[in-house]
C-alpha cells in the first residue's frame, strides 16, 4: 500500500479577520475550522493559499511562529487569487498547505547579534514574522534597527503595530521613510537605500532585506559602502510557484528551487545563482 | 535466463493481461505508442515509441483532488484511488533510465503520492535495442542499450525472447509466464548483446560525450554567447518537453465543473512564455532565457543536485520531433566548442 | 533535387552581405544529418559557407521570422523564399506585420520538399546520409550495405504533393526560373471527408485529434498566427492551453486555431509539417478555404498584398448560414 | 427505456440587444409560449459572438446554440450582422465537417417587432434539438464530474 501522505492536498482554513492595511494590502488572519493555527512554521517560511476554482498562490506567513493561535498573511492585490481574497469576508474558507521553504536562521546565525531589518513596501510582510520573533525572544538579540519605507504614509504596512508596539520596545529603533513629502508626515522623506546610508549603521550586525528588486539592489550597494559583507545580509526571493516542494520546476534558478532551497538566501549565495530572479 | 519462443509471444501477452493490464508499443498512425494490450493488439518492435512510458506514471493531465463549495464553505475531496498492478513491456534502456530520473524528482521527500503509487504498482519489462536509430545517443550518458534494466530485462533474437528478472516484482512477473518459458544459458543473449554493441559503435552520435557538462558548471555555460544563436529560431512550442521522457515540470490548475471544482495537474514546458510569468513580471522574458533554462537544467542544474546524473537519456525523441530541428545534441556540440576556446 | 544549388545562393548572399546591401541573411542551416535543417540568421560570408544549405529538406517557411528579426536587427535582412513562402510573406505584409523596407527578398525555385517520415517508412530506421540525385534520393542507412534509392515524388511532403503554385508573388530578386500557378488537387482530401457520413466524419476527427499533445507547435510555426498574445496563452480565458483536457478541449483548440487564421491562411502547410503527432491539420484550414471560395468567390490569401479577406468583408446578398451548410456540403 | 426522464434540451440563445432581445421581450409580454430551457444571453450585437462563445456554450452543457440578430440591413451598428452571417456560415460548416450535428446550431434574424417569430423560432429549434437528443459530440465530460 502506497504511503498516501500528499503535500499537494491542502487543509482547510477559515479567514477570521481581515485588516485593511493600505489601499492595496490587506492582512488576513487564518485558522483551521476548529479554531487552531493551521500548522507550525519558522520565520520566513511560506504557505500555499488557494481559493478553489480561482487558483493557488504562495504567500509568506507574516505572523510570528511564537503566535500559536493563528496565522496571518499580508497580501497585496495584484493577481486573480489576491483579488479574490481582497473581496473575501470573515468566515470565508480557503485552503492552506505548507509550511514551505527554508526559514531565516534566527536561532543560530542571528542569535546574539544586533539586527538590522530593511524593508520596502509590501516587503515588510515576510520580515514581520522575523521581527516579532526577535522581539519575543528579546534577550537573544542585541539592538534592533528597522528601516522601513513606502510610497506614502498610507502605504506603510502594519503602521499601528509599528507605532504602538515596535517603537515602544526597549532597544528597538524604527526608522520610517516615505518616498515623497506628504501632509501630516513629519518623518523622513526619501528612498530606503539613501536613508540606510544616511543612518550609517555600524557593521557589527546581521541585516535582513526585503522589498522590490530595484530597492534590494541599491540597498545592497549601500550596505556594502557602509562596510557590510554579503555574508551578513539575508534576503528573501519571490518567484512563480505551483507545487512548493521543488518538483514543478517553475521557481528553478540555477541548481536551486526558490520554494525549497529558499526563499531565504544569504546575499553571497545569490551571487552564485544565474541572474534570473 | 528464461527463453520464450517468438511464436508464443502473443500467448505471453494474453497470460499477463489476464492478471493485470499490460501496456506495450503498438503501431499507430504516427508511429509506435504504448497502448493497453487487448486481443488482437499487435506488438511493435519499433526502435522507440513516439513518447516514452512517462505517461503511464506521470500522465500529461491528471486530477489531483476535488472541491465542493457552498457559500463560504469549502470541502476538500481526496479523489485518489490506489493504482492497480500493471505491466509495461518493451521499455528501452533509455526509457528505463528516464524513470530513475523521474524517481529522483517525485520520490524525494515530500514524495508525490500520485507518481509513487503508479511506480509501486508498475512492473517494467525492458527490451534491449537491436536496431537503434541514427538519433540514439544513450551511450553518451552511460546507458547500455544492450543491457537494459527494469524489473525484468529482455532480449530479442530472431526466434526467441529471453527474459531475466532483476527484482522481486520481476520474479513475480516471470512466474506468471512460467508455462511459456524454459530456463536456458546466457549464450544466445551474449551473442545478441555483442551484435547490438557493434551497431551501437557505428551510430552517428556514438562519439558524443557529456564530460564537459555537469554540476557546478553554471558559471561556465550560463553566459555562453552560443545561446543567442542556438535559440534564435526556437518557436517556443512545447514539443521537445512533451516528447522528452525526463521533462517533468508541471502546472496545477483548477477546472470549474458544473458541480464543483477539480484541481488537476498537467505537463508544462519551460519553453512557454507563461511558465514563469507572475503578476508583476517574468524572470525569464526572452525565448533565449527559456531555451537556456531547459538545457542548463538537463546538463548542469540537475546533475548538480543529483550526484552528477544528467537529466537526458539520449533517446533522440527531440531530434526526431523538434519542428525546427534544434535539439540537445546541437546544443551540446555548440557549447563544447565554446569550452575549447 | 532542387534546381538551384546551395553554392549559388551562398555566393549571392555573401556578395549582398559584402557590399552592405543587407546586414543579415535568413536561411536554413545544416544540421547533424542531411535532413535536420534549422532556420538561422547568418551575418558573415564564412558563416554562410560553413552552415547555409538549400536542399530537399529546406521546408521551413522563413517568413514568420521576419517579424522578430526585422525588429532585432539593424539594417536589411535577406530572406530566401520558396514560391509558397512568398504567399505568407505577402499576407504578413498586407497585415503590416513587418517593415518591407527592412527586407530583401530573394525568390528561389522549389521542386518540392521531401518528408523524412515518409523516407523512414520506406527505408526503416538508421538513416545516416541522404544524397540528392536528379529525381531520386539515395539513402544510406546503418543497416543496409548499399544505399536505397527512393524517388523524390514518392516522398514529397503532403503540401508539396498538392502544390498550389510555383510562382513567386513577391520578391526583390529571383534566382532560378519562375514557375506558374498550378491547378492543384488540394481540396480532394477535404471532399473525401465531406463525402463521409456525419458519424464517419466525427470518428475520423476524433481519432486524429485525440493524438494531440497540445504542444502548440502548429500555432507557433504558423505564419498567420502572429498575435502578440494568443488567446490560448491567456490564463484567464478558461482554455486549458496545454493540458489535453479531454475530447472537447482538443476540438475547441483546433477549430479555433483554424478559424482564427481563416481568410489569412495561405495554405502553406507548416501546421501539418511541424505536428509531432502527424495530425492532418491543414485539412481544417483547407476546409475553410474551400468553403470561402465556394461561398464568397475564389480567394487566395497572400496572392496580392492589400486584398480584403473574406471574413473581414461581406456583401449584401451573402447566403444565410443555413443555406451554406445545407447548400454544398450535405452529403451525409 | 420508457422510464427514462423525457429529454429536455438546454438551449443557449445569444440575442442582440437592439432587435432580438427586444423581440424576446415582446414574446414574453404577449404571453407567447416558448420552452423555459432556452437561456437567453444578451449581446450588444450578433457580431459580438465569437466562435469560442458557441463552443463554450456546448462545453458547459448546451444541447443547441442559436444566435439571433437584427435583420440584414437593420443592424444598429449598420453592418455587424453581415459579418455575423459570414462568420457563422463558416463556423457551422466547420462543425458539420467535424461531424457535429448541424441542427444544433442556427442563426435567425428577429426584429424587435417579431415577438411571434421569436417564439416560433425557439419552439421549432427546441423541437429539432430534442429530436437530436443530448449533445454528445461537443460535450466536456469534465464539466459533468
Amino acid at each position: 500500500m502506497t504511503d498516501m501522505n500528499e503535500t499537494l492536498i491542502p487543509i482547510l482554513g477559515v479567514i477570521t479577520d481581515v485588516r485593511i492595511d493600505t489601499p492595496d494590502i490587506k492582512t488576513f488572519r487564518v485558522v483551521t475550522p476548529d479554531g487552531k493555527k493551521p500548522f507550525d512554521h519558522r520565520p520566513g517560511q511560506c504557505a500555499m493559499l488557494s481559493v478553489p476554482g480561482i487558483g493557488e498562490a504562495m504567500f509568506s506567513i507574516t505572523s510570528s511562529p511564537t503566535n500559536t493561535e493563528y496565522m496571518e498573511f499580508s497580501i497585496k492585490k495584484c493577481g486573480c487569487v489576491t483579488e479574490w481574497l481582497h473581496a473575501a469576508e470573515e468566515g470565508q474558507m480557503i485552503t492552506v498547505r505548507g509550511p514551505y521553504g527554508k526559514p531565516f536562521p534566527v536561532d543560530d546565525v542571528f542569535a546574539g547579534h544586533d539586527m538590522l531589518f530593511i524593508a520596502g513596501g509590501v516587503g515588510l510582510a515576510p520580515l514581520r514574522s522575523v521581527i516579532n520573533y526577535c522581539r519575543h525572544y528579546r534577550d537573544r538579540y542585541g539592538r534592533i534597527d528597522i528601516v522601513y519605507g513606502s510610497r506614502s504614509k498610507d502605504d506603510l504596512l502594519d503602521y499601528r503595530e509599528i507605532i504602538e508596539e515596535w517603537q515602544n520596545d526597549e532597544n528597538v529603533h524604527v526608522h520610517l521613510t516615505i518616498d515623497r513629502e506628504q501632509e501630516g508626515w513629519d518623518g523622513h522623506v526619501g528612498f530606503v537605500p539613501n536613508y540606510v546610508k544616511e543612518l550609517g549603521f555600524d557593521t557589527n550586525k546581521m541585516a535582513v532585506l526585503c522589498g522590490p528588486p530595484i530597492m534590494i539592489k541599491f540597498t545592497l550597494d549601500g550596505l556594502s559602502e557602509l562596510g557590510f559583507d554579503k555574508t551578513q545580509v539575508y534576503t528573501t526571493l519571490e518567484l512563480r510557484m505551483k507545487c512548493g516542494v521543488g518538483k514543478c520546476g517553475r521557481c528553478n534558478v540555477g541548481a536551486k528551487y526558490v520554494c525549497k532551497d529558499g526563499p531565504v538566501f544569504r546575499c553571497d549565495e545569490l551571487d552564485e545563482l544565474p541572474d534570473e530572479y | 535466463m528464461l527463453k520464450c519462443t517468438l511464436s508464443n509471444i502473443d500467448k505471453l501477452f494474453e497470460i499477463v493481461s489476464a492478471s493485470m493490464p499490460l501496456y506495450l508499443p503498438t503501431e499507430d498512425k504516427n508511429g509506435a505508442v504504448f497502448k493497453k494490450w487487448q486481443p488482437g493488439t499487435v506488438w511493435s518492435n519499433a526502435s522507440n515509441t513516439v513518447k516514452g512510458p512517462k505517461d503511464l506514471f506521470f500522465p500529461q493531465s491528471e486530477d489531483l483532488m476535488a472541491f465542493k463549495t457552498e457559500g463560504k464553505k469549502i470541502e476538500v475531496i481526496d479523489t485518489r484511488t490506489e493504482t492497480e498492478d500493471f505491466a509495461v513491456f518493451g521499455v528501452r534502456a533509455c526509457d528505463v533510465k528516464s524513470l530513475e530520473i523521474l524517481d529522483r524528482v517525485f520520490l524525494t521527500e515530500p514524495r508525490d503520492s500520485y507518481y509513487a503509487s503508479r511506480r509501486e504498482h508498475g512492473v517494467i519489462i525492458s527490451l534491449a535495442c537491436n536496431r537503434p536509430t541514427e538519433n540514439c545517443f544513450c551511450g553518451t550518458f552511460g546507458i547500455d542499450a544492450a543491457e537494459p534494466m527494469g524489473d525484468v530485462s529482455a532480449w530479442l533474437t530472431d526466434d526467441a525472447l529471453y527474459l531475466h528478472a532483476n527484482t522481486e516484482r520481476g520474479q513475480a512477473f516471470t512466474k506468471l509466464i512460467a508455462d511459456l518459458t524454459e530456463a536456458c544459458d546466457d549464450s544466445a543473449v551474449s551473442a545478441q548483446k555483442e551484435k547490438n554493441r557493434k551497431v551501437m559503435k557505428r551510430l552517428p552520435l556514438a562519439d558524443l560525450e557529456a564530460n564537459a557538462f555537469g554540476g557546478s558548471k553554471t558559471e561556465q555555460f550560463f553566459h555562453s554567447p552560443q545561446w543567442e544563436k542556438l535559440s534564435e529560431s526556437c518557436l517556443g512550442c512545447g514539443t521537445c518537453t512533451f516528447v522528452c521522457p525526463t521533462c517533468q515540470c508541471y502546472d496545477i490548475r483548477d477546472f470549474k465543473t458544473n458541480n464543483g471544482v477539480v484541481r488537476y495537474r498537467c505537463w508544462d514546458s519551460c519553453m512557454y512564455s507563461e511558465f514563469t510569468k507572475m503578476a508583476h513580471g517574468n524572470n525569464r522574458n526572452s525565448q533565449k532565457e527559456r531555451f537556456r533554462q531547459r538545457f542548463m537544467h538537463k546538463l548542469v542544474y540537475f546533475p548538480e543536485n543529483n550526484d552528477g546524473i544528467f537529466s537526458c537519456v539520449g533517446c533522440g525523441r527531440c531530434l526526431a520531433k523538434c519542428p525546427i530541428s534544434m535539439n540537445i545534441v546541437k546544443v551540446m556540440k555548440a557549447l563544447e566548442v565554446d569550452t575549447d576556446d | 533535387m532542387q534546381t538551384v544549388t546551395t553554392k549559388s545562393l551562398c555566393e549571392r548572399a555573401a556578395s549582398l552581405l559584402g557590399e552592405g546591401t543587407v546586414a543579415a541573411v535568413l536561411g536554413w542551416k545544416r544540421g547533424e544529418f542531411d535532413y535536420d535543417l534549422t532556420p538561422a540568421v547568418f551575418t558573415a560570408a564564412e558563416e554562410l559557407t560553413e552552415g547555409f544549405i538549400y536542399n530537399d529538406f529546406s521546408g521551413a517557411n522563413l517568413s514568420k521570422y521576419l517579424l522578430k528579426k526585422t525588429r532585432e536587427i539593424d539594417g536589411k535582412i535577406l530572406v530566401f523564399l520558396k514560391p509558397c513562402d512568398t504567399y505568407s510573406f505577402n499576407q504578413l505584409l498586407s497585415e503590416h506585420r513587418f517593415d518591407r523596407e527592412k527586407v530583401y527578398a530573394i525568390g528561389i525555385p522549389c521542386s518540392g520538399m521531401a518528408d523524412i517520415q515518409k523516407i523512414r517508412k520506406i527505408v526503416g530506421e538508421g538513416i545516416t546520409a541522404i544524397e540528392a540525385c536528379e529525381n531520386s534520393l539515395l539513402v544510406h542507412t546503418l543497416y543496409d550495405d548499399e544505399p536505397i534509392s527512393v524517388s523524390c515524388a514518392e516522398v514529397l511532403t503532403e503540401r508539396c504533393l498538392n502544390c498550389k503554385s510555383k510562382k513567386h508573388v513577391a520578391y526583390d530578386e529571383l534566382i532560378g526560373d519562375e514557375g506558374e500557378v498550378l491547378t492543384s488537387n488540394r481540396f480532394d482530401e477535404v471532399e473525401k471527408i465531406e463525402a463521409l457520413s456525419a458519424d464517419e466524419r466525427f470518428a475520423f476527427w476524433q481519432n486524429e485529434l485525440s493524438r494531440c499533445i497540445r504542444c502548440n507547435a502548429c500555432r507557433d510555426a504558423c505564419p498567420a498566427c502572429t498575435c502578440e498574445k494568443c488567446v490560448f496563452d491567456n490564463p484567464n480565458s478558461g482554455v486549458q492551453s496545454k493540458a489535453p483536457g479531454g475530447e472537447f478541449e482538443e476540438k475547441l483548440f483546433h477549430i479555433i486555431r483554424a478559424y482564427h487564421v481563416a481568410g489569412r491562411c495561405t495554405d502553406c502547410g507548416e501546421c501539418s509539417r511541424v505536428c509531432p503527432q502527424n495530425i492532418p491539420l491543414h485539412l481544417l484550414n483547407r476546409k475553410f478555404i474551400k468553403d470561402m471560395n465556394e461561398t464568397y468567390g475564389e480567394y487566395q490569401a497572400g496572392e496580392y498584398d492589400n486584398q480584403r479577406a473574406p471574413l473581414v468583408n461581406f456583401s449584401l446578398d451573402d447566403p444565410e448560414p443555413s443555406d451554406v451548410v445545407k447548400g454544398g456540403f450535405d452529403r451525409a | 427505456m420508457q422510464d427514462v426522464k423525457e429529454f429536455k434540451p438546454v438551449i443557449v440563445a445569444f440575442c442582440c440587444n437592439w432587435c432580438s432581445y427586444a423581440g424576446a421581450d415582446l414574446a414574453g409580454s404577449n404571453r407567447l409560449a416558448y420552452p423555459a430551457d432556452v437561456k437567453i444571453i444578451r449581446v450588444p450585437c450578433s457580431c459580438r459572438v465569437n466562435p469560442m462563445f458557441i463552443l463554450r456554450a456546448f462545453q458547459r452543457g448546451a444541447d443547441g446554440v442559436i444566435l439571433c440578430g437584427c435583420h440584414p440591413g437593420d443592424c444598429h451598428y449598420s453592418t455587424g450582422n453581415y459579418y455575423t452571417r459570414r462568420r457563422m456560415s463558416m463556423l457551422f460548416s466547420m462543425l458539420d465537417f467535424l461531424g457535429i450535428e448541424r441542427d444544433r446550431t442556427r442563426v435567425e434574424w428577429v426584429s424587435a417587432a417579431e415577438g411571434a417569430k421569436f417564439a416560433a423560432t425557439m419552439n421549432e429549434f427546441v423541437e429539432k434539438v430534442t429530436a437530436l437528443g443530448p449533445n454528445k459530440r461537443l460535450e466536456d465530460l469534465r464539466c459533468k464530474q
